[in-house]
């Protein structure tokens, strides 16, 4: 069964076991209200989260990737979140150059308890994907696009995003 | 000692625009009172600072904007410096008194005479002229014996100029009220 | 595989905002599901036993159940499925609760995405592996790091239930902040008179090693096995010859340093043995004021020690214990006042801490157990209390209530009133916490019966006048501005981290939180277990307690370790990391990364590989995503399944 | 003695401990020099020194683990040895780093633009000379001189280390590093100036012409999985061997975001990419992120912890969204 | 030795604080540190702006920051605790985009940020700083008892004054020892003395000067050394109101710091305007002077 068309967009969310995913378990138990279109997968800490899981997502047709792990220096594994600290600011930095909004990624850091900072989150980061419309797809870049880029001639207009 | 009414006499709309106004989150006030044990002017307000930021938090508009505390508050900063939770309440009696004003109110009319008698004197000359605004201060309030005690110790010292200091640029002092006034009224 | 799925109504719960039928029937069109069902309630009796015959009914190999969070009923169903059979891996659960019912209300969304999610679980599931966990031998020894009344609670049930315990003391005296107190709450009981006796016992059970002075320098290995590096700081006396006689402390010339034990408000000797209680009794010298160090000549100690116990040589020395659990109980800290500028802590010598005014109080305090104010040495009239120093205060970054300052306030103002009766105490509070049995009516007693006036309120600022403290402060039931001509003025600080206990988690591999207090592996559930296992926790480490509560934990954390050490062998969570021999090329950056130290370089026909130590792994998966080529794999947490997953989601 | 001479003494002088020593000869045509293995005395007389050693040879090291091999470097290639040293791939001890100031390598495809601009084709070079200054290309009987400034790769135009960061036989005086680069690559440039869509566009047509070869990553002294890269593997299964732009392009993703922290910018994978793909932009620019995030350069110092192996507990340079 | 500062002297200095301004301008020209008057300068709108509207009250004070900015200058002195608030939280609230919209929006002449404003006394520890102004001391005031009083907002709040503690500033005390005066402790140091109700609310500043005048003789003060215009003011011209109110009978000198350093630093008297304060500091500081002169003598 596809996203509801029209009403939801495709969010993937990547929570750590220990914080997170509580988080998000104490927003429900709160009965604090969310926007449906995320579907999170549970991982054990936001240090096993490959960039490229995260990649491959947006690459293959997400509107948008959410992680989340534990407050730095509250790692259920001491550790796993500075290095996922680093990586993921290496990718969100790294997807505009692929021709992926940067809006369309965000990690954050939500505590088990931290049930109405998640419903914030949750919220949030789901308005900020609707914002931005369903993702463009690389499989469906339009022939005017593929033409100019064959002739050489991207880059020249206005609209420039940094990377 | 009248009962409130905490649903009904709950002003929402003024607790939120207390808020807005002053940058500042009222529910974080847990009433320790250390803003009213430090503040001078206690022994002068009708209401104590920090029950002043209770009855904001209850909403109590009218009671709030009518105190003569609001006016009496020097901005001397001890309770926002010494807040536990960090309220710039000093910013919070500011905003009330903006509000007050708005709503016509001042509870302690020579207070806001002396302070507009001010700004109408830097409106004029671009700087204050000191024996100028208490001769205004006086003609506003009637106070005919402000300090007339002070008179033979300042006016020896040739401390006190008897005209203004007009700057050049008065009028880009006064155009700045003028503006202002506009930009309220619109 | 043979997969049956079970969405659970959890009564109106879900079934309230989820179609759960039409899940169940979405369910029947994906890969390998052979048999899906709703259910009213899946982890109740009649729900588990409708798992297990549909297992045993239809050759199931691998179960899905969408119902609540995996957080909470993952084991619950994980042993249903193992007791039809199956290994309680090959199972999964989609949160169509917490993560789907609670928080939506629009029934076709919410059905959708409850599809959405079992779907996920099933290409999980499918990819998962049986799992069983592995055994291993264990040292029967533990370590108690910390001498208070916390990890001395903890020592003595370990060794009386017939442990070897291994005692870590930082000072030269066990006892801790408790042995510092005059009395307690709200028994108003001696606090040596029963802390003494718990000392001696220490010192004299033979299943206690106990190394005071000591510090802990580095800790290896794992739950079962660890090697702990306990660093013994020199005394500069040689312990086994010194009595404890004190004849170096009444012949010392250096006798005006600030005195720890009494929180510095009295003096003592650079040879000192801290308080006449003390265990072990045994004297240090203090290399900073000792004029043998400090100038090189005096040598005065070394003169009249009797047993010639004075070693001006000593050196530190590292000993290695190895203990298969640790019992971390280093206590905590108090909040440094002077940080309060209007309080005038550490500036106007009549403000003092809650723990100095103790000293005060104590007979064996520098006063003798007469309260004398610091300035002058004048007995008070007038003493002032203010409560929540570093307690409950955004601005200090201490936002936590410390818990016990309200008590131990009461305590002191009813003993004010006993040593001086005709004295008056006041107490600023902005709320009293005294929620323990007898508590608030300890409180009580100390408003009704002493006459304490309580006012509840915040004081802004104390200052000196003609010989008395003005206190200013404010009364905000009666709605004002209040002042006290005091003759002397105790803070209650907050309870903070002891120092170091940042550094101290790092080494036990624990977390700590942003005060540096330790954390608990659960907030209700496991009190004073930790991530780590055979790490366990006791006393205000964990965060600030009274002296019943820590002595709670310390009798818990035993009986942690009793309990972990009444089987012979230790069984591993077996969702840890595996090695493909094949694919590891050597790179050791898993090595580098893994935060528990649980992978290792071993040479495999010539070559490097990296190898894990399944009874140190926990799990996280760091190394998992570290590995280009993917050559270690979490188990249950595989790069396949999670792929799986994100297929599973991008194709939909 | 020359200096390439006194190199070949000191490369003999090493030999009889090595199991060979890794270097350039002459290729197939008088254009193309090709990778040299040198075991014996004859084998180091073949060795060749100039600007047509375009390969990086530090590729080789990690297929000789457990013996003790010699490596010939140019500048940028010893920062490729750092790496593996710093990465545990090649053990210090059975290592020997031959190095010579380096003044540029030519880019083969601006050699080959000049020939068919001068009417010329490749295939009928019959000599290449250089002074250090000029590379002067005899083909079809005539002799064209190409400024070496000019037809060198891109990367020796900024190149900072001319001399082998690390070597344990250096010949000749090290020479000064090109001026700094003023602004980003020409090719960072062209994609930092395209709106993000149009990245979108730029990498879709490349990846229809990706012929999914893998030459880059063969070619990359730093692709050590080998045999287990994971876009060939199912277990994990990372890529489908469908042959999609989509998986061409996550491909390249895998390959950069690889070698984030770890990439010396050598730009073997581009050269070696028989569609001139310029797939080294994307590590450029990942490149640039390491350098903002965490000051740090690839290949400089064999004692350093890659970034992304490593943390602070407070970064300095993360700035984290608040919700 | 040092950058040049823009001097503001507020409108005070024109008028009641005259000896403030003369005062200053001559320590700081004996110190070396560089005072550039501010062409055409306006008032900050003080007190009675920001009670009235904040944006307003910005307006009036960056149309002096802008002025600073436009002679190239990227630091601001102001001797007046009041304008020193002033200028700073107009700095602070403008660094909000929004507010400074609003602000530019009455300006004549956009502001764009970029001018720090400090204290005379800042300038002097900072630029100058203690061991400069030490070496410069002519006069050591040996034997003088003085206590030093801050008033309420010259380090309040500490989030946007950035100097000095809030609670027990050492700013002031710290030069004054360096001009060799006993500087004895004060703890009323920040406490507000009424401020501007002088006018409106003689009772409140009668209350709360008393308290201040109390302590200081309680703690032995020979004068009272202050930095802002208000607070001499009250300290000094309003004494007579507080004893008549109080029924007490204090009589002490309240001088600027800057009239103290001077002499310490031997400015020429006629620039210490000492004649202009109500209660003539000078026979009390003479006596503690040659009282510790004969000391001195006869040890």
């Amino acid at each position: 069964m596809p996203v509801l068309t029209g009403k939801e967009l495709r969010i993937v969310g990547f929570l750590c076991n220990w914080c997170s995913y509580g988080g998000a378990d104490t927003a429900g138990v709160g009965r604090f209200g969310q926007p449906t279109d995320l579907r999170i997968i549970r991982v054990p800490c936001s240090g096993r989260i490959d960039p490229l899981f995260i990649a491959k997502t947006l690459i293959n047709g997400a509107d948008g990737v959410l992680v989340s792990g534990c407050h730095p220096r509250d790692c259920h594994y001491a550790e796993g979140n500075f290095y996922a600290r680093r990586r993921l600011e290496v990718l969100k930095r790294f997807l505009p150059i692929l021709g992926i909004d940067p809006g369309r990624f965000d990690y954050t850091w939500v505590s088990a308890s931290e049930g109405q900072r998640w419903q914030k989150v949750v919220t949030v980061f789901t308005e900020q994907i609707h914002a931005l419309g369903p993702a463009p797809r690389f499989d469906a870049v339009s022939a005017d696009m593929l033409a100019k880029a064959a002739a050489g001639a991207l880059g020249q207009g206005g609209n420039r995003v940094a990377a | 000692m009248q009962t409130i009414n905490l649903t009904r006499d709950y002003d929402g709309d003024f607790v939120h625009r207390v808020e807005e106004e002053s940058g500042q989150n009222v529910s974080l006030c847990y009433q320790c009172g250390n803003c009213t044990a430090g503040c001078p002017y206690t022994f002068a307000y009708d209401i104590p600072v920090s029950q002043i930021m209770r009855l904001v938090q209850a909403g109590q508009k009218k009671t709030v904007l009518s105190s003569k505390s609001i006016w009496l508050c020097a901005t001397c900063e001890s309770c926002t410096t010494r807040c536990p939770n960090q309220i710039d309440v000093a910013c919070v009696m500011d905003v009330l008194r903006h509000m007050a004003r708005r709503e016509g109110l001042a509870a302690v009319p020579q207070v806001k005479t002396f302070w507009d008698s001010f700004l109408d004197s830097v409106k004029a000359h671009g700087r204050v002229f000191e024996l100028g605004l208490t001769v205004n201060y006086v003609m506003r309030t009637g106070r005919f014996w402000t300090d007339l005690d002070l008179g033979p110790k300042i006016f020896p010292k040739g401390k006190l100029s008897l005209k203004p200091h007009e700057i050049a640029g008065k009028e880009h002092v006064a155009r700045i009220f003028e503006r202002f006034e506009r930009e309220s009224n619109s | 595989m043979r997969i049956g799925v079970f969405i659970c109504h959890c009564g109106s719960n879900i079934e309230g905002t989820v179609d759960t039928a039409t899940v169940a029937k979405a369910s029947l069109d994906f890969p390998e599901v052979v048999y899906a069902t709703d259910t009213m309630y899946a982890c109740s009796e009649p729900g588990q036993d409708g798992i297990i015959q549909a297992i045993k009914d239809k050759n199931l190999t691998g179960v899905v159940v969408a119902s609540c969070t995996p957080r909470m009923h993952e084991p619950t169903f994980r042993r249903a499925v193992e007791r039809a059979g199956l290994n309680r891996y090959m199972f999964e659960m989609a949160n169509i609760r917490e993560h789907v019912s609670w928080i939506g209300k629009d029934r076709e969304a919410n059905t959708n995405k409850s599809v959405d999610l079992v779907r996920i679980a099933i290409e999980k599931l499918r990819r998962d592996a049986p799992l069983s966990p592995s055994k291993f031998s264990i040292n029967k020894r533990v370590m108690v790091i910390g001498g208070g009344v916390a990890g001395i609670q903890a020592a003595l049930d370990c060794a009386d239930g017939g442990l070897q315990v291994v005692l870590v003391e930082r000072e030269s005296s066990i006892g801790g902040k408790m042995a510092k107190l005059d009395k307690t709450f709200p028994t108003v009981d001696c606090s040596s008179c029963i802390l003494g006796p718990k000392m001696v016992d220490v010192a004299q059970h033979e299943n206690i090693t106990l190394h005071a002075y000591s510090e802990v320098d580095a800790i290896g290995g794992y739950v079962g096995n660890f090697q702990v590096q306990v660093k013994k700081k020199a005394t500069y006396v040689d312990w086994t010859l010194c009595t404890g006689c004190g004849a170096c402390m009444e012949k010392c010339p250096s006798k005006k340093n600030p005195d720890r034990f009494n929180e510095k408000i009295g003096p003592c000797t650079s040879i000192n043995i801290p308080f006449p209680q003390a265990i072990p009794k045994k004297a240090v010298i203090d290399p900073t004021t000792c004029r043998q160090f400090v100038k090189g000549k005096c040598g005065v100690c070394a003169k009249v020690c009797p047993t010639g116990a004075i070693k001006y040589d000593m050196a530190d020395e590292i000993v290695t214990e190895d203990v298969g659990a640790i019992v971390a109980a280093t206590g905590y800290d108090l909040f440094d006042i002077s940080k309060v500028t209007e309080y005038g802590g550490g500036r106007y010598p009549d403000v003092i801490t809650g723990l100095q005014y103790e000293r005060l109080l104590s007979a064996s305090g520098p006063t003798g157990g007469h309260i004398k104010r610091p300035s002058d040495g004048k007995e008070p009239k007038n003493v002032v209390f203010i409560q929540c120093v570093g307690s409950r205060d955004k601005s200090l970054d201490r936002p936590y209530c410390s818990g016990f300052c309200c008590m131990y306030t009461a305590k002191q103002a009813i003993l004010t009133k006993d040593h001086i009766p005709d004295s008056q105490s006041y107490v600023f509070y902005m709320d009293i916490r005294s929620p323990g049995k007898m508590y608030d009516e300890f409180t009580r007693r100390a408003m009704e019966e002493y006459g304490a006036r309580y006012i509840r309120g915040r004081v802004a600022m104390v200052y000196p006048k003609d010989g008395k403290m003005i206190v200013r402060g404010a009364d905000t039931l009666a709605g004002t501005q209040v002042e006290v001509e005091a003759d002397l003025v105790v803070l209650a600080a907050g309870a903070e981290a002891a120092v170091g206990a940042p550094k101290l988690a790092e080494k036990l591999r624990i977390s700590y939180d942003k005060y540096g207090f330790f954390m608990e592996s659960h907030p209700k559930l496991k009190p004073v277990e930790t991530n780590t296992a055979g790490v366990y926790l006791a006393g205000s480490c964990q965060g600030p307690k009274d002296i019943p509560q820590s002595v709670g934990q310390g009798s818990a954390a035993a009986a942690k370790v009793l309990a972990l050490f009444s089987k012979d062998m230790l069984e591993s969570d077996p969702q840890i990391s595996r090695v493909d021999i094949k694919r590891c090329v050597g790179c050791g950056k898993c090595i580098i990364t893994c935060p528990f130290k649980a992978i290792k370089e071993v040479e495999f026909r010539g070559q490097k590989k990296a190898e894990v130590i399944e009874t140190v792994c926990q799990g996280c998966g760091l190394c998992t995503s570290t590995c280009p080529q993917g050559a270690i794999q979490l188990s249950h947490f595989t790069d396949n399944q999670i792929l799986a997953e994100v297929n599973a989601l991008c194709q939909s | 003695m020359s200096r390439l001479e006194e190199l070949k003494t000191r490369i003999k002088e090493a030999l009889p401990g090595l199991e060979c020593v890794i270097g350039w000869q002459k290729g197939y045509d008088p254009l193309h020099n090709t990778p040299l293995f040198m075991r014996t005395d004859a084998d180091v007389d073949k060795l060749e020194w100039g600007p047509l050693n375009v390969h990086n040879p530090a590729v080789y090291l990690p297929t000789f683990t457990g013996k003790k091999v010699g490596v010939v470097v140019k500048g940028c290639d010893s920062r490729s040895v750092v790496e593996l040293l710093q990465e545990n791939l090649i053990n210090r001890d059975n290592v020997v780093i031959f190095g010579m100031p380096c003044t540029g390598v030519i880019d083969l495809s601006k050699v080959k633009a000049r020939l068919a601009g001068a009417g010329v084709s490749a295939g009928t070079v019959t000599a290449v000379t250089d002074d250090g200054k000029t590379v002067s290309v005899t083909a079809g009987g005539q002799t064209t001189a190409m400024p070496l400034a000019e037809v060198r790769a891109d990367k020796c135009g900024r190149c900072q280390f001319p001399n082998a960061v690390l070597a344990d036989a250096y010949v000749g005086d090290p020479i000064a590093p090109a001026a700094p680069a003023a602004a980003a690559d020409a090719d960072l440039a062209a994609l930092d100036a395209m709106s993000v869509p149009e990245r979108m566009a730029f990498w879709r047509y490349h990846m229809e012409r990706c012929i999914r070869c893998y030459a880059c990553r063969n070619a990359c002294p730093m692709c050590v999985c080998r045999d287990h890269c994971i876009a060939q593997s199912r277990e994990p299964h990372w890529l489908t061997q469908d042959d999609t732009a989509t998986e061409k392009l996550m491909f390249q993703v895998v390959h950069a975001l690889h070698l984030a922290g770890r990439c010396t910018e050598c730009g073997e994978c581009q050269r070696a990419c028989p569609m001139d793909i310029p797939v080294l932009a994307l590590k450029k620019h990942l490149n640039r992120t390491i350098r903002d995030l965490f000051d740090y350069q690839a290949g400089v110092d064999p004692q350093a912890i890659p970034p992304l192996l490593q943390f602070k507990l407070e970064e300095d340079n993360i700035k984290e969204r608040s919700w | 030795m040092s950058e040049a500062i823009a001097y503001y002297p507020g409108c005070s200095g024109l008028g009641t604080s005259k000896e403030y301004d003369a005062s200053t301008r001559a320590v700081c020209r004996t110190l070396g540190l560089d005072l550039v008057d501010i062409p055409d300068w306006s008032c900050c709108g003080s007190t009675p702006a920001h009670t009235k509207d904040h944006v307003l009250s910005a307006a009036l004070s960056a149309r002096n920051l802008q002025l600073v900015s436009g002679m190239g200058i990227a630091s601001a002195a102001t001797p007046c605790p009041s304008c020193l608030t002033n200028l700073r939280t107009a700095n602070h609230r403008m660094e909000a985009p929004a507010m400074a919209e609003k602000v530019n929006k009455l300006l004549d002449a956009p502001y764009a940020g970029g001018v720090e404003a400090i204290s005379v006394l800042q300038a002097l520890v900072e630029k100058v700083g203690l061991d400069e102004i030490k070496a410069a001391v002519r006069t050591p005031l040996t034997g003088l008892k003085v206590a030093c009083y801050y008033g309420c907002i010259m380090n309040r709040p500490p989030e946007l004054m950035a100097f000095d503690d809030c609670e027990n500033p050492m700013a002031m005390d710290n030069v004054l020892s360096a001009m060799g005066a006993t500087v004895v402790p004060f703890p009323l140091k920040v406490e507000c003395c009424g401020a501007s109700y002088g006018i409106p609310r003689q009772d409140i500043v009668a209350r709360l000067t008393g308290k201040l005048l109390d302590v200081a003789k309680s703690v032995g003060a020979d004068m009272v050394a202050v930095a802002c215009p208000l607070c001499q003011m009250n300290l000094d011209l309003r004494q007579g109101q507080v004893n008549r109110a109080l029924g007490t009978n204090f009589r002490i000198p309240v001088p600027y710091f800057t009239q103290l350093m001077g002499v310490a630093l031997n400015v020429a008297d006629e620039e210490l305007g000492f004649g202009q304060l109500c209660i003539d500091p000078r026979p009390v500081l003479n006596k503690a002077l040659s009282g510790a002169d004969a000391q001195a003598k006869g040890a």
